[in-house]
């Protein structure tokens, strides 16, 4: 079991609805694995996290790649791309 | 002199003055330079109004401390500052602080730009456009893309 | 509004805040970059305690106002300005400001950058360095012809 | 008759332990008959004129070349390549 905290930001916040959660996947996950469980729940989540979309994840605040391992109680974010300055 | 390189996430305005007087008495450094983004009214659209500016707490920090250590393996920097806003910025109103301070000018002005391109393509800030028409997100910028990639 | 494109020569202390507080309001401008050298330790001696500079009246000003002109007609800037003092500066006194201002920051800061080197090239100051040693003028440098070529 | 104000910087000016004279040249003049003259002077002036040294001459403040000719009432600078900012 991996417990996560989700959090959600800017556009993709909005789009989703959804600002945190917490989430739980039975066994070892990573990063394209969360995704996938995501996706699953269809309408506005199949369709702002498709694989085309423009986004971005960090695990524990650093940039992570889709083969990222997730351990329990990683701090998971996905975001749009940054537009500060 | 690790404490010479600092990051802050802030609301209130900052005072560029203030900052650059706080370096002024390092006796190696000939050069600072120091840029200020602020709110213009064009951006996506036209007759922009205000921004807001939201941000990842606490990754906000990290990412603009590695960016800052990117720039002193690079340049040899006696200090570097970035002070960076968030929340509701109406027109003009300054956004973002980008300091350096060097022995000599060229290294003072590249890690200054370098240090801008890369916050606008790694720290996870994101702006909303108000108008009169309404507000939306901004969308990132394929040349602040291509600005950060020159300097690989 | 070339009132936005100003030269001052001066003995009196500048400062920066208040230089770029004034370009804050303008709604056209995103960006504003500015560079101030001050006096280091170390220039054509160790151990630097002073500069002493001196101008050529009229020719300065005229000189710094050609090279905004040609930053002018090279980059979209909204406004420009240099400040340069003149006299006794010791160890760690400011020397000089360029400002600029510019809807994009790539702009502001290449203009910023291509001031300063014409500057150096072509603005009839001259330092003199004190030590505890004496005094000398310093030699011009190869380092800086090379810097302002590079923009041609 | 050419008469020229004649202004000496920085570096040279204490060589030449003059910062500013009036000299009235005979007939038309140039720059670089404005500085065969001050050579001919000798002692310093020969040596900190030297063509092999490096000079700049500025005519009503704007840096000037060798064949420029010069004006009656013309203020002609002499000073050192320069070292600001």
């Amino acid at each position: 079991m991996t417990t996560l905290n989700l959090l959600y930001f800017a556009r993709l916040r909005d789009a989703l609805g959804c600002g945190q959660e917490t989430l739980t996947l039975d066994g070892a996950a990573t990063v394209a694995s969360l995704l996938d469980a995501l996706r699953a729940r269809g309408g506005v989540w199949a369709e702002q996290l498709d694989a085309a979309r423009s986004f971005r994840v960090a695990v524990n605040q650093t940039v992570a790649h889709a083969g990222q391992a997730l351990a329990d109680g990683d701090e998971v974010a996905i975001f749009p791309p940054v537009t500060g300055g | 002199m690790s404490a010479a390189f600092t990051v802050a996430v802030q609301t209130a305005r900052f005072d560029p003055g203030a900052e650059m007087a706080q370096l002024a008495g390092l006796p190696d450094v000939g050069a600072q330079v120091c840029f200020v983004g602020q709110v213009r009214d064009f951006g996506d659209s036209q007759a922009v109004t205000a921004l807001e500016l939201e941000h990842y707490p606490g990754m906000t920090e990290k990412s603009l401390l590695a960016i800052l250590d990117q720039a002193r393996a690079r340049w040899p920097l006696a200090a570097a500052r970035v002070v960076h806003r968030v929340g509701y910025l109406p027109l003009g109103e300054a956004i973002v602080l980008v300091l350096t301070a060097s022995a000599h000018r060229g290294d003072a002005f590249a890690a200054c730009e370098f240090i801008m391109d890369y916050l606008k393509r790694d720290a996870p800030f994101w702006k909303k456009e108000h108008t009169a028409a309404g507000s939306h997100w901004v969308e990132a910028k394929h040349s602040d893309q291509q600005a950060a990639q020159r300097w690989q």
